[in-house]
This record gives structure tokens, C-alpha cells and sequence, in this order.
């Protein structure tokens, strides 16, 4: 399939479209409000499906195959955030802190755009590993680490609490659920799955666009913020991605991932955090401006991804991988 | 009817600090404190936690000596740099030693 | 089948009974209570499943066989005011807003009565025209503005603020869940649609039986306030239903609908809004008493319409189109 | 089966592993937080569901099957709240409001435990009447009521307002969801049943491993309470509902339950309530103390029937039936 | 503008109370109440609803004397079994024969 | 420790308000706002947006003069028609200029 007929599909899928229509509303200052406990549940939910499925996979999945993809993903965790950091401190002139923070964000993985190249990949009928989601586990932390690490090391981390960002990290909701989720899909196995599966199966992807719904309300009213930030960080959050998504369906490839893997390891690759990472970051450097990084993360990369990057990691993938 | 004047201290923080304030608030001589879930707005623009859910609404009756150290200690410690504010006033309780206590 | 046995197959659905229980709680003062924001999260999931399933029904169906119906629900929604006004202010000696108020209600929707009336044909196995939900959005709005113009010309609009009611009404929750979910169905298609079938679909009865159980609740609470509307709203509230569910069997049948369409259409006609309405209504003319319309509405012509209002336009609908 | 490998089921199904992964996040302090209404919904829903499925199959049980497991749970609850509260009086040596408190936890029964009895003989494929729902709501209220009685005889209630906790128990949110869940399922039958069923039925799985993850939570906060519970406590609330168990399999071999169902009629008589009564008892007996009851109810018997006491109620019941 | 000073009563309690409370300002003559949902932590340790859900935060604004009242049927009636506290304030509001009524 | 007294100014008021007030509130020299979710019942009785959700209780803390001229217009505005109460008290914080501003 061409890039474009691509395009077509995935931006007529449910999923984008919801996430469009939650612009709108912002944009026409609707009333329309989804409760905050609403969007708590359906991304404890999210997380959880995400492991679940991802630990069934897994005790199917032998070491021998799953070495290189994991060896490869904490390979990308090392390398995002150092390209992130130089980019934004060198070219952007950013602070230290602000530096620091978009590392974190940029090499940490955003769940839901994991969700959604699933669904893509469906919809179009690629075949994937099963074993992909304990890739956003291992590819979650690392990445968080080494920015507040490069903070502290460059001098830039003042009034922060580094070792309780750490330790709010490991034990985090994100990680908690993906890690918890996996491990319960991995202790109870097919048989176990398979009583849960009207939840946690039959209704993802209509959960995932629900979510959606809201989480273009959320993403439209950073939009306000883009004047603020300024030209760099538009074209930090377009073009950071472009590079991560082609290392990481590159580094797949070459971890022997299939294409449908390579394609979702450069979409991970490519995501930024925004669940993980801010909270984290909020704790270790305070003095970082959110309205820099959850603004490209959440108002530019996000809707980018989900538009536009999907279909085009997944091209790179076919030209990378040749094909197949 | 003995009526005893204590301090209310209301304090509006990202819903992130919770578990900090309430230990600082602890150590601070608080014996008890009371937590709504809110959101607002000030000048501060944009917090990190903002799509993430609520603010908090953090109230603790106190003696007036631990109120006063607890707006010094927040003003030092949180002001800075998160989306905090804090105030306090005095308010009439019966037995007001539950809150007074021997910090 | 009579109309009695119709009568009985409705009354003991999930549904009518989850909101015979919904009163029941209530009356007995049963500690029981639904979180407000499952409420709000149920009524966001009923507009769009309802706009949904409409859009992709919409994407298969011609303009040649949907004007006439469509036609048929804006003279609805022009006509069904006026009497209403007329009803409230001369019959009933009801200040002007007080009936532009109960114009508006009655002239307008509601979603839940006319997804109970999809299951309720479901049920009895009678097909109807799949683009019904494109109706309730045109039926929703119009009767609104043409009460709040009515209180205008009659001068007894002070103090509210008109435009601003417009313009909440044309980006209300309702209206933008309703009409992004029909734009969502028609641009997503039947295959999209499908991949959301089994949160938008399957579980539709489910939820609707749960959102009826609050629905009685509610409705319950407003019994208290019945006296105090006296015995004008009473009638008004059972008789004005039926003249205007008459009127939309009849005007459906007219532009063609089906027996099913026609039957629906009648539901709508007679439906009194509770959502848009008493948002707009409660900007534009403040001081009309909440206590007569939400009475009216919500604690009679709802219940009203669901235990006896639902077989009965069916019956009529069986009369008037002649059985099919 | 031998009761280890039915163990190893039991702790290795998605439930249980969901209770426990609650647990660990407590334990590691993780952010995870389910939403309060999210909470609330859940039991909702898990009640309502309980209650229809009861009443679909009370439909079709005639009275002469119904008496005798009818009159063995009427039994149940009147002798468990004695025995449990001359156990805590004589051996504990605990005050008269705090013996009838937990007299009334453990004569009552706890629907969540019974939800996941009857997952569990799902998965090892016994079959069980389908009438037990009904056996929960009759055991709920009679043990509380007793345990009231006892200490208000015993002259150990005082300040509390015995006849508002009665009139609260029978209009409790738990009584009313099962009776009127019950009464539903009854007169809409199966076909209404049908039609909600992708809700109700296929959802329950799903739906009770992530109330059980909130539960899991909610045990572990209760953990901490341990140490000034006492050896006591720890004794009772893991040989009481051994008892009790116990006594429930033999009663309900006699009243001619099959093995299935004298096995949920043993972890009926096993569980301790934990929505209906502590709410009862903090009406009726507000010098009672909830560490002792919340956390012998909550903390101890609830992990305890839910990781042992299910296999072996199970295995008691095939050595009392003979296997079958 | 005539600005009258009246009690703002803040009561916090477990949920479980909330019809019986609100009862009781009734009877002792307020006139309105706004509750919220709150949760928080003092001296009495676990709640026994808890678990089950938050505590509540109600509020009157009232006369004094019956703001008086209202804190000494609390302390009376609720403070020795069950987790609840109650404080009053000055507060001025416009128009206060509503909230002063004729009690 | 400096202390300023500022006035803080409470709202309680129908959900449907909400964008109008708290722009009035900025209109009129608030730079900052707090709002929560509560419930409650008056002399007015039924709300229209009562089965709709809940009410809001806003909080903002200004000058003195902002404060009565918000009191001021809330009660011409809304008192008539609209389920809205209003309310002041002093209360103290850290650095008032926060919120005094220069309005
Ligand atoms: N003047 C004010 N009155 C009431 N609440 C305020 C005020 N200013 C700030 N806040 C609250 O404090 C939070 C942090 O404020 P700020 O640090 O100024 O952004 C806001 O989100 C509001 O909830
Ligand atoms: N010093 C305090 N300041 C604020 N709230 C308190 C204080 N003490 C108790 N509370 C609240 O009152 C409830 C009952 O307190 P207690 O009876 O001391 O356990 C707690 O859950 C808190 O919400
Ligand atoms: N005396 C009062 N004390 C506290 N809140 C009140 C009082 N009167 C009214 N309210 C609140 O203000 C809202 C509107 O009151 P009303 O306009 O009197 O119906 C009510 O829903 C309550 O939340
Ligand atoms: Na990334
Ligand atoms: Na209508
Ligand atoms: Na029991």
C-alpha cells in the first residue's frame, strides 16, 4: 500500500477520529467534560490489557528470541536521551533542566501510541510479535534515569529529589500495571487470559478511543501553549520523533523483529512519555517549564504520531526491511 | 460552652506533593488533616499534573506558633518552584486540645 | 400482538425494570447512589454509540431517501413549540417563560427514550430505518431556538442572555457527541465501525438498563416536587406526548418511513428533552422555575413515555401505517 | 484433583493474582489509585449482576428444589453469629460491642468471595444450582440482625440506634442491588436476560479482577493494623471461617445441594461481610472498634477464603458428598 | 452595600452520618448546608467507612447562637464514637436575614 | 515572617456558572482561583443543573476591595434568579502581593 492510502486509513480509523473530535470540542469551548475518573480508569485499564496480553505472549516466547529486541530497546532508552538532550541544549539553547526534561520524555515510551500502532497493524492485517509490550516496559525507565543523571552531572539539577524520582518511578502506576499485567498474562497464561478476554480484549480498542476522545481535549488545550514555546521546540517535537522511529525500526531489524515489530519498536522509539516522565520530572527538576515539554510532548508528538507516524514508521519499516 | 481559637491552614498544591506536604505537615506538630480534590487557576500558567487529575485542598487545624511554621516552611520549600499557595485563619473548636496537643 | 401484551413485553425489559428499581431505591431512602460520574460517563457513552451506529447507516443511504424524513422532523420541530407554548401559556396561564421553558423541553429530544424505543423494537423483532439517530440531532436543536424567540417576541425574556444560550446550545455535549459520532460512523464506515463494536454495540442494552436504573433515581426525587407543579403540569405532561407522538407517526409515515421509522419518529416527537434543554433554557430564561419543566419532563413524560409511551405510539404507528 | 493442584489453579487464576498485585502496590507505595467511583461502580455492577443471574435461574427452580437449601442458609444464619460470638466473648475476651461486631461480620456473607467461588468452579468445570445468588441475599441480613439483638440483650449497646441500622440493613445498597437484580432477572427471564447478558454476564470475569486489584489494596492498608489486632484476631479469622465453612458444605449436602453448590454454601458460611455490615454495626454499635472487625473481615478472611479457603471448601465438599 | 457577619460552620464526618447531621442542623435552624467530599486523617485512627468511600466536608452558614448550638450537639452527640470535627468562623455576606432567618 | 491579611472570597454556586463567574471574577481584579465540586440545598430548592452533576464552591483570594466589589456583583447579577451564595473572611498569608496585585 502506498504511504498515502495509509494515511487515509489510519486517519479514518475510529480511534483518530475520536482524538480529532476531542480537539473540536475544545476548540468550540464545548461543555462536554469527560470526568478525570474516567480517564484514571480507562488508562489503569489500558495498562493493564497492554500487560496482560503482553505476558501471555511472553510465556509462549523463548529467550533465544526475545534477547536481541530487548538488548536493542535498552539500546534506544541509552541513546534518545543523549541525542534529545544535545539537540535541545545545543541548538535550542534550552536550560539545563528544560534539556534534561525533554531527554526524559522523548526517550521514555507513550502507551498509548503503542496501542494505537497495534490497532494499526490490525486494521491493515501486519503481523507482529507478541512479546512487543514487555519492550515498553523495558523501554519506560532507562531513558528517565539517564536524563536525570545528565541533569545532575551537568550541574542543572537544583532543589529536585533525585532519589525519590527514582524510587516513584520504579514503583509508578505505569509501570506498576504494565509490569503487574505481564506478570499476571504470564502466571495465568492462556487459560486464565481467556476468561478475561471480554474485557480486557473484545473492548481495547473501543476503551482505546474513548480515551482518545479525551485525550484530544487534553492535547488541544496545550495547543494554547504552542505560541510560547516557540519555533525549536515545533520542530524538536516533529522531527526528534522522525529520527527516534527510524533508529528504532532500524535497530529492530537488525534484532531480527519482523516487520509489523520493527514498525512498532519504531514507534516506540519514536513516542514520547507523558505519563511516566512528568510525574518524575515534576519531582526531580522542579524548575523545568512543563509548559515546554508536555506541550511537545502531548500538544505536538502525540497528535503527530498518531496522524502522521504511524503510517510512515511503517513505511520505513517496508523499506527497511525490505518488505517484509 | 469552652470555646478555643486555633489556626485553620488551607493549603492549594499539585496533587503530586501530596505525600510530602502531609509528612511535612506531621512533622511540623499537625495532629490531623483533612484533603479535597479541586483545580484552579493562578498565575503561575500551566502545572505538570494538570491533565493528570486534581489539585488538592489540604486543610489542618493547628496551634498558631505550628501554623505559623507551617506557611514558613511551605513558602521556602514548595513556592518556588510548584503550584502552591497557602493561607490561614483562626477558627473556634470545642476541646481544642485535640489540636493544640504538646508539640 | 395487542397492545397489551406489547405493553407487558415492555414493562418487564432489563431496562424499564433497572428503572422501576431506579424509583424504588429512591422511595424507600435506600442509601444507594450511582457516582455522578458514572452518570456523566454513561450519558457520553449513549450519545455516541447512538451517533455512531447512525453514521455508518447515514454513509448507506441516499439523499433521495432521506429528505422527506428529514423535512418531516424540522416541521417537528417548528410545530411541536408552538402548540406547546400555546398549550402552557393559555391553557395553563403559565408566565411566558415558564411556557417558552416547557416549549423548548417538549419541542426537543431525548436521546435515552429514543434509545430505549430502538430496544424496544429490537425486542419485538420490527425493523426501522438505520439513519434515525440523524434525526434526533436535527429534531434536538431547532424546538429550542424557536421557544427561547418565542419568550423573546412575548417579552418575557430579562436578564438572560440569549446568544449565549444559542451558542452553548450548538456546542453542548449533546449535540457534539451526537453529531461527531454520526461524523466518526459515516468517515469510519462499517469497518471501522466494527472494530468498536464491542464497546459501542454489544454492550449498548447493558448500559442503557444501568443508566435507567440512576434515570429512575432522578426521577423519583422530582415525585416530591409534583404536587407543588399541580394539576396543569400533570396533563400536560401525559397529554402533550401523545398529541406530539401522534403527529410524528403521522408525519413519518408521510415522508415515507417505515413501520419501525414512523414508530420512531413518534417516540422523538414526544420525547421531552432533558439534557440540551435544561442547559439552554437555564441560561437563556433563568427565571423560569426549573421546578415546572425538569418536573414535567424528567418525572412524568420520561416515565410516562418509557412504561406506556413506547407501545403505544407502536400501536399507532400499526393504525396509521396500516400494519407495515 | 488433589487439593495442591487445585490450589495452584486457584492462586494462578487472573483474579487472585489481581488481589495480589493490589497488595504489592500498596506494599511498595505505589501512586496506583483506583478512583473511588470507579470502586463504587464495580460493586454496583458486580451485585446487580449477581442478582440477575440468581433470578434468571430462580425462575426456573420450582420451591420443591428451592425449601431445603432455603431453610439450611436461614440456619446458617442464626447459628454462626452465636458461635462467633461466644468465641470472641469467651476466648477473645473482647468487650460485648466488639464480640456482636464480629458476629455479625461473619454470620453475614461477603458477594465478592461468592463471585469468586463461582469463577472458580468454572474454571475446574463443576456445575452448581443457579439459585445460589438468592442463597446470598437470605444469608446476608439475618446474622446481622441476630448479632444486634445479642448485644443489645447483653447490655452492651449503648448510644447506638439499633432500629435505624435495621431499617438502613434492608434498604442497603447491597441489599437492594441483589433483591432487585434478583427480582429483574425474574420477570424479564431469559430473554430479557439475553439481551443484556454481553453486560452482565460476559463482562463479570473481567470486571471482578479489577475490583479484586482495588481490594488488594484495600487488604494491605488493613495489614498495617495487624500487630494491634492481636494473636486473637489472627486465630479467629482464619479458624472461624474453617467452621464455618465446614458446617455450610455439610448443611448443604443435607438439604441436597450438589457438590458444587454445598461448596458455595460452605464459602457463604466461611466469608465475612464486608459492605452490608460494617455499615450496620457503625449505626448500631459505634463503640465498636472497625480495627477489629474491618481488619479480621478485610485483612485476614477475605485473602485467606480467597487463596485457601476455595480449594478447600471445595475438597471438604467432595470428602461430605462422596465426590459428587 | 450592608455587609452582615453570620458563622460559617465546617463539619467533617465520616459519610455514614450524613443524613443524620444534616437532620440535625435542620432541626437546630440552619437554613442551607453545601457538603463535599473529602478524606483525611486525626487522632482516632481507621474509620469504619473508610473503605467504603470519603468522608464529608458540610458546611452552614448560620446565626451565631445556633452555630454555637450546632457545635455543642456535635460534641455531644457524635465526638465520643464516631471521626468527626467541627470548627466555626466569622464570615460576612451580603444580605444576611437569609441565612439569620427567623429561628 | 511577613503576613499580609487578604480577603478570601467563597462561592457556591450552580455548575452552569462556572465560565461566567470566573470571568467576572478576573474582570473584577481575581488573579487566581480555586473550584471544587459539592452539593447542597438552600431556600431556592430544586437547581436545574441539580440531576446534572454537581455545584461548584469557587474560592479566590483578593484585596479587600475586590472583595466587596465581587460580593457586589454576584448579588446583582445571580442572586436574583440563579442558586449562587457568597461569602468573605480574612485570611493571612506569605506574601500578599501575590494577591493584591495591581488591579
Ligand atoms: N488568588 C487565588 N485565589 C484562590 N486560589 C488561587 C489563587 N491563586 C492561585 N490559586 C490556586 O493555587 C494554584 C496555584 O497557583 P499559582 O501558583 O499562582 O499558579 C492555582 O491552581 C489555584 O488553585
Ligand atoms: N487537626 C486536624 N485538621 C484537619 N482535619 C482534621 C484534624 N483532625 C482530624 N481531622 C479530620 O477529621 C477526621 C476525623 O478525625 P479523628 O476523629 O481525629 O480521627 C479526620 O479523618 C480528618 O479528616
Ligand atoms: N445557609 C447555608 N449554608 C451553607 N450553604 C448554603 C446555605 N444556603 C444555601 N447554601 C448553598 O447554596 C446553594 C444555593 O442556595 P439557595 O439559593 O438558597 O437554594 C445551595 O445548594 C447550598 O449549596
Ligand atoms: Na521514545
Ligand atoms: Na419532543
Ligand atoms: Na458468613
Amino acid at each position: 500500500m502506498a504511504i498515502l492510502e495509509l494515511m487515509q486509513i489510519n486517519l479514518l480509523s475510529p480511534m483518530v477520529l475520536a482524538f480529532a473530535l476531542g480537539i473540536i470540542a475544545t476548540l468550540v469551548h464545548s461543555d462536554l467534560k469527560l470526568p478525570d475518573e474516567l480517564y484514571t480508569t480507562l488508562s489503569i485499564y489500558l495498562l493493564l490489557a497492554i500487560g496482560l496480553k503482553g505476558g501471555i505472549a511472553l510465556a509462549e516466547t523463548s529467550l533465544a528470541v526475545f534477547w536481541a529486541p530487548a538488548l536493542a530497546t535498552l539500546i534506544l532508552g541509552v541513546i534518545i536521551p543523549l541525542i534529545a538532550y544535545a539537540a535541545a541544549r545545543r541548538i535550542g539553547k534550552l536550560s539545563i533542566a528544560d534539556s534534561a526534561a525533554l531527554a526524559a520524555h522523548y526517550g521514555s515510551v507513550s502507551a498509548v501510541t503503542f496501542a494505537a500502532s497495534q490497532t494499526f497493524l490490525d486494521t491493515i492485517g501486519i503481523k507482529f510479535e507478541g512479546f512487543m509490550p514487555a519492550l515498553v516496559a523495558i523501554l519506560e525507565v532507562p531513558a528517565i534515569v539517564i536524563a536525570l543523571l545528565i541533569a545532575q552531572m551537568a550541574g542543572g539539577q537544583q532543589g529536585g529529589d533525585w532519589k525519590a524520582a527514582v524510587r516513584e518511578l520504579l514503583t509508578s502506576k505505569s509501570i506498576l500495571l504494565l509490569v503487574g499485567g505481564m506478570a499476571i498474562g504470564w502466571l495465568a497464561g492462556p487459560r486464565g487470559g481467556k476468561e478475561v478476554a471480554p474485557l480486557f480484549v473484545d473492548l481495547f480498542k473501543g476503551a482505546l478511543t474513548f480515551f482518545l476522545l479525551e485525550l484530544g481535549m487534553v492535547a488541544a488545550r496545550r495547543f494554547r501553549d504552542l505560541p510560547a514555546a516557540g519555533l525549536f521546540l515545533l520542530g524538536f517535537a516533529i522531527i526528534m520523533p522522525i529520527i527516534n522511529g527510524t533508529l528504532g525500526v532500524w535497530l529492530g531489524h537488525l534484532a531480527g523483529l519482523s516487520l509489523g515489530g520493527s514498525t512498532i519498536l519504531g514507534v516506540l522509539a519514536a513516542s514520547a512519555s507523558y505519563i511516566a516522565a512528568p510525574a518524575a520530572v515534576r519531582i526531580a527538576l522542579p524548575q523545568a517549564n512543563p509548559g515546554f515539554y508536555l506541550t511537545a510532548a502531548l500538544g505536538i508528538t502525540f497528535p503527530f504520531n498518531l496522524a502522521i507516524g504511524l503510517p510512515l514508521y511503517y513505511t520505513l519499516a517496508t523499506w527497511i526491511t525490505g518488505g517484509a | 460552652m469552652e470555646l478555643t481559637t486555633v489556626k485553620l491552614v488551607t493549603i492549594i498544591s499539585e496533587a503530586i506533593l501530596e505525600e510530602r506536604i502531609l509528612h511535612d505537615l506531621r512533622q511540623l506538630g499537625a495532629r490531623g488533616y483533612t484533603v479535597g480534590a479541586v483545580r484552579g487557576e493562578g498565575t503561575r500558567g500551566v502545572h505538570a499534573s494538570e491533565w493528570e487529575g486534581k489539585s488538592l485542598r489540604i486543610e489542618t487545624l493547628v496551634a498558631p506558633d505550628v501554623a505559623e511554621s507551617i506557611l514558613q516552611h511551605l513558602a521556602a520549600t514548595y513556592f518556588p518552584h510548584f503550584a502552591v499557595i497557602a493561607y490561614m485563619t483562626d477558627v473556634q473548636v470545642v476541646r481544642g486540645e485535640k489540636f493544640r496537643g504538646q508539640q
